[in-house]
C-alpha cells in the first residue's frame, strides 16, 4: 500500500516553515483536535491594504497536522486575507497531496480550520467546534 | 403488487416449518429480521468490527465509515437537515429519556406544564411523569374519544395554558390511532411548547419527514422496523440539541476532561458516550434499505388491508369486541380486542397452541387501558411479512378460544 | 498448553487472509468476537427472536428463558449471590452513569467527597465528575506513583475524609496496572463508602469474584471479552439496588403508571426500561462461555507472556519509552509506549501500513496523559488470539516508524 | 401439543371455589401481577386453636390464575396455619397439574404467594414484590 508519509509530508514535519511565534501579531487563534491531542495555533500580521506580510503557527501533534500547517502558512504568505476568506479547504488538501481518512482529514485541516477562525474574529479562548 | 408471501421468504424465522406453522402477529412488539440485516451483523463481526472514533488503523476507518455513513442513510431516510441531528440510542425508549433528562432537566420548572395524553406508552409518559415530579412540574394527558383519536378540543385546552413540553406518540401501539402529529405540532408551537414524538409505531410503517412535521424531537427503535435490538435513534433539531447539556458521561462525549472540570463534544457525539452498538447500527441500515426497497406506500397499504380484514371479522364474531379506530380510515396495523368470558391473557394462550403469536396485556400502557375501561387487552399486529392467511388463523384461533370457554 | 494460534482460528476477521495479514493489538478498545458468538447472534434472529418479559406465545417464553438464562450466567460468573444483582446496561459507560444517576443523585450533598483516580477511563470519572458539580460535592483523584500503581498513602489521606463513594478502575487501560481492590474496598467500606469499581478491563482478562473483592456495584462491557458491541453489565449488591430509584423510565421497570403516579418494579428490571438487547446478551454468554473453556488461568499467563516479551523488546529500543508496571509483575495485557521524534498518531499510522493494528491517543484518560506528562501515547493491547509472532510484528513496525521519521 | 386448558383448570375457572368475601376475617391480603393484570385477593378465618373454617378469594385473571386460587382455597380450608405456612408450592402445582411457561407460573402462584403474605401478617395495602 502507498504510505501517507510521502517526501513532502516529513519534510515539513521535520522541518516545518514559519514556526515560532509573532509579537504583535494582528490576528491569532488555536484549537486541539481531540483525536490526536493536536494542538495548531497561529498568527498573522496584515500590511493596510490587508495583505499577510508574516505569519507563524506554533504546537504539536501527529505529522500530518504539523506539515499541514507549515505548508499553509506558506501557502497563504502575501495572500489578501479576503483572499483567504473565500480560499476552500481543498486547495490545501491538495498541496498536502495524499488520500487520508476522515480522521487524519482532521488533522490536515486543522490549521485550515484555526486560520479561517482567525479571521472571522473568533476570540483566542473560544474553541472551535468543527 | 406487493408480494407478502415472496417479503416472508426473506425471515428465517417465519421459514422453520413445524406444526402448527407460526403465525407471527406480534410485530408492535418487536419485529422479526430479514436475512439481509442478519447478514449486515454476521457481514460486520467478520469484517469491519473494531470501536470507533479514535483509531487509525484500517479496521478501525472502516468501523467510523459504516457507523457515520448509516448516520447520514438514516438522516436522509427521515429527511433531517443533517447527520448532526441523529443520536444513537438503545431504543425509543432511551431516547425520551435522554430527551426528559437534558431537555427537561434545564427547561422544566416549578408550576411548568407538560402536556402529554392518555394513549402513550409507558416510554412515553413515565419519563416526563419522573422529571415533572422531580422539578414539581404538572403533567396533564389529553383523553381520548370513542373512536380511539385524541379528543382535539381537549388538547386545545390544555394548550391555552402554555405548556413547556408536549410529548406523545405518533402512532398507537394498542389501538392503531394515527395521530395528526404535524397539525398538532404547529398548535403546540404556537403556544410555544417544544414538541417530542414517540414515532417507535410510526416509522416502521410509514415515510416520517421530521422537516414536515416540523418536531422538536422524534424517537424510535431499530427492533420495530426489521432491525436488531439494543439499538434506536433521537432525531432532534439542531438548535434545540446544541443547547442541551450531556446525557451520560464517558468516552467520546468530551471535549476535553481535566480533574476540575470537563467540557463537551459537538453534537450528535455529546450524546453518545460509550461505545456505541457499532454493528447494531450497521443492521438498521440494512433494515432501512430493506423497508425502501419494500416502499412505504405498498408497506401501509397492506397492513391496513390485513388489519382491516382482521377488525371487519374480529367484529363479526359475537362476545368480540374490537378497540381503536374502525377499518374504514387510515390507521396502523394494531388491532386490539376482548373477548367475553375469556382472559385476554388466555386468548393469547390458547392462539399459541394453534402457532398464534399474539400479546395480551397491557402493552405498557395502563392508563389507555383504564380509559378504555379494561385491565388488559389481546393485540394482533400485522407487518410486512403476513399474509391474508394469518389473518384467517387469527380468525380460527379466536373461535377456538370461545369454545374452549364455552 | 494455550495455544492461541488455534484459538486465533476460531475469530473469522483475524483469518481473512490479506497481504499485510492483521495483527490486531487493539483489543482493550473492542475486541474480535469468535464464531461461537457469531453463531449464537445468528441462532437468537433465526430461531428465538422476541420481545421479552410479556409475552404468552412460545417465541417469547424462549426469548424470556435465553434473556434470564443469561442473567444466572452472569451472575454465576462474577460469582453475585443472585440474578437480582444482575443489571444489563448498554456497556461500562452507562452502568456507571446509571450509579451516578440514581445512587449518586439521592446519596450525594453539598460539601460530600467522592473519591476517584487519576488513571481513570473518563467513563468511571465524567459521570462522577457531573453529578458532583451538579449537587455541589467534591470530587478528589488519588495519585499515582513512578511505576503507574495507585499512591495508597495519598488513598488513605482522602479515605480519612470519609468519602460517601470510591470510584475507580480494576485494571488501567493505558497503563495496564492492576489495582488491589479487595484491600481498597476494606478500606473504603471501614471509612464508610461506598465501592465503585469500572471493571472493563479485568472480567475479559481475569477471574472476578464479586463477593471476595466485596464491592458494591461492579461494570463490565461485552465487547471487550469477545461478545457483542451494545450491552454491558452492572452488578450491584442487592441491598445496595433495592435502596435505589429507577434510571430511565418505560416499559418493563414498573409495577403500577397512573396519571398521577408510577410504582416500581422490582430489582433488576427497575433498572432496565424499555426493549433490552436481547441477542446482544445471548451473545455475551456465548462469550463467557468460550472465556470460561479457555480458563482464565492460562488467558491470563498468556497475556503476561506476550505483553512482558513486548515491555522488553520495546524498552531495548532507543528512543522508545514505555509506561506503566515492569514486565515482571502482576499486570495486564496493555502496553503504552512512546517513541521520541514520532508523535503516537503516526507511530499507529505507519505500523498499521504494517498490518498491526494499534491504538493511539490519550485513551479517554486525559488526566492520565497530563499526569504522565505527554499528550498522547501508543498502545498495544494483547487478548486470546495473540501469538508471539505478533510482538515481533510490533517491535519490527515501531522501528519501521523510526527509520521513516529519522 | 398438549393444551394446558385441561378440564380440572377450566372447571375451577369456570365455577370457582370459595369466591366473595368473609365479613370479619382474620387473615387478608391481595397484590397483582402486573403481566396480565390478575388480582387476587386472599381472606381467612381460623378458629382458636388456628385451623382454618372459612375462606374466600376475589379477583380478576387469566383461568390459570383464577383457577388456582380456587383450588387453593380447597386445599387449605380445615388446614392449620402453621401446616399452610409450611407448604411448599410444589403441592399447589401439582394440584393445578400442568407444564407452566415461568410467565404462565407467576399467574398460577399469585393465590400461593398472597396467602402466604396474609399469614405473615403483611398490611393489606403493602404489595407483594415477589
Ligand atoms: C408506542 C411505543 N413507544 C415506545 C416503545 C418503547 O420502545 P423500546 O422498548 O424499543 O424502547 C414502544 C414499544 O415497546 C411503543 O410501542
Ligand atoms: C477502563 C475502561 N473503563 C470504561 C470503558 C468504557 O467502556 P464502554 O465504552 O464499553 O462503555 C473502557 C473502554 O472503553 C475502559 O477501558
Amino acid at each position: 500500500m502507498d504510505s501517507i508519509y510521502r517526501e513532502n509530508i516529513l519534510e515539513h514535519s521535520k522541518r516545518p516553515q514559519n514556526k515560532g511565534h509573532l509579537d504583535p501579531y494582528d490576528y491569532a487563534f488555536e484549537d486541539t483536535n481531540p483525536l490526536c491531542g493536536d494542538e495548531v495555533r497561529i498568527e498573522l500580521r496584515v500590511d493596510d491594504s490587508g495583505t499577510v506580510t508574516d505569519v507563524a503557527f506554533d504546537g504539536q501533534g501527529c505529522a500530518i497536522s504539523q506539515a499541514s500547517a507549515s505548508m499553509l502558512t506558506e501557502m497563504i504568505l502575501g495572500m489578501h486575507v479576503d483572499e483567504i476568506k473565500a480560499m476552500p479547504k481543498e486547495e490545501l488538501l491538495e498541496e498536502v497531496g495524499i488520500e487520508l481518512s476522515p480522521a487524519r482529514l482532521k488533522c490536515a485541516l486543522l490549521s485550515f480550520n484555526v486560520l479561517k477562525a482567525s479571521l472571522y474574529g473568533k476570540a483566542v479562548d473560544e474553541q472551535l467546534h468543527s | 403488487m406487493f408480494d407478502a408471501a415472496a417479503v416472508k421468504r426473506d425471515f428465517p424465522i417465519l421459514n422453520q416449518g413445524g406444526a402448527p406453522p407460526l403465525t407471527f402477529l406480534d410485530s408492535a412488539a418487536s419485529s422479526q429480521k430479514p436475512q439481509a440485516v442478519i447478514d449486515a451483523l454476521v457481514n460486520y463481526y467478520t469484517t469491519i468490527n473494531s470501536n470507533v472514533h479514535r483509531g487509525v488503523y484500517k479496521l478501525a476507518v472502516a468501523a467510523d465509515h459504516a457507523y457515520d455513513g448509516t448516520r447520514e442513510h438514516v438522516a436522509r431516510f427521515i429527511n433531517a437537515t443533517s447527520p448532526d441531528e441523529i443520536v444513537f440510542t438503545r431504543g425509543t425508549t432511551e431516547a425520551i429519556n435522554l430527551v426528559a433528562a437534558t431537555w427537561g432537566r434545564t427547561n422544566l420548572r416549578e408550576g411548568d406544564l407538560v402536556v402529554s395524553t392518555v394513549m402513550e406508552h409507558h416510554s412515553c409518559f413515565v419519563p416526563w411523569q419522573m422529571i415533572a415530579l422531580e422539578v414539581g412540574a404538572r403533567i396533564e394527558a389529553v383523553r381520548i374519544t370513542e373512536s380511539g383519536e385524541l379528543d382535539q378540543d381537549h388538547y386545545r385546552e390544555l394548550l391555552s395554558q402554555n405548556p413547556k413540553v408536549v410529548a406523545f406518540t405518533q402512532v398507537s401501539n394498542v389501538l392503531g390511532t394515527i395521530n395528526p402529529v404535524k397539525e398538532m405540532t404547529a398548535q403546540a408551537h404556537a403556544a410555544g411548547a417544544v414538541v417530542c414524538i414517540d414515532a417507535a409505531q410510526s416509522v416502521p410503517h410509514m415515510a416520517v419527514d421530521v422537516q414536515d412535521l416540523d418536531v422538536d424531537f422524534l424517537a424510535f427503535s431499530a427492533h420495530k422496523m426489521l432491525g436488531p435490538m439494543g439499538i434506536g435513534v433521537l432525531y432532534g433539531k439542531r438548535s434545540v440539541l446544541e443547547s442541551m447539556p450531556p446525557y451520560q458521561g464517558g468516552g467520546s462525549m468530551i471535549r476535553k476532561v481535566t480533574l476540575e472540570k470537563t467540557t463537551w463534544a459537538d453534537i450528535p457525539s455529546r450524546f453518545e458516550a460509550g461505545t456505541p452498538s457499532v454493528g447494531d447500527v450497521v443492521g438498521l441500515g440494512a433494515a432501512i434499505d430493506y423497508l425502501q426497497d419494500l416502499g412505504y406506500a405498498d408497506i401501509a397499504r397492506h397492513e391496513h388491508e390485513l388489519a382491516a380484514a382482521a377488525i371487519i371479522r374480529l367484529s363479526a364474531i359475537p362476545g368480540v369486541t374490537v378497540y381503536g379506530p374502525p377499518a374504514d380510515v387510515a390507521r396502523a396495523g394494531v388491532v386490539s380486542f376482548v373477548v367475553d368470558g375469556v382472559h385476554p391473557h388466555d386468548v393469547a394462550a390458547l392462539l399459541d397452541e394453534r402457532g398464534v403469536a399474539v400479546r395480551a396485556g397491557h402493552h405498557c400502557a395502563q392508563p389507555l387501558m383504564k380509559a378504555l375501561g379494561v385491565t388488559a387487552t389481546t393485540r394482533a399486529s400485522f407487518y410486512v411479512y403476513n399474509t391474508i392467511d394469518d389473518v384467517d388463523r387469527l380468525i380460527e384461533g379466536v373461535e377456538y378460544a370461545q369454545r374452549v370457554f364455552a
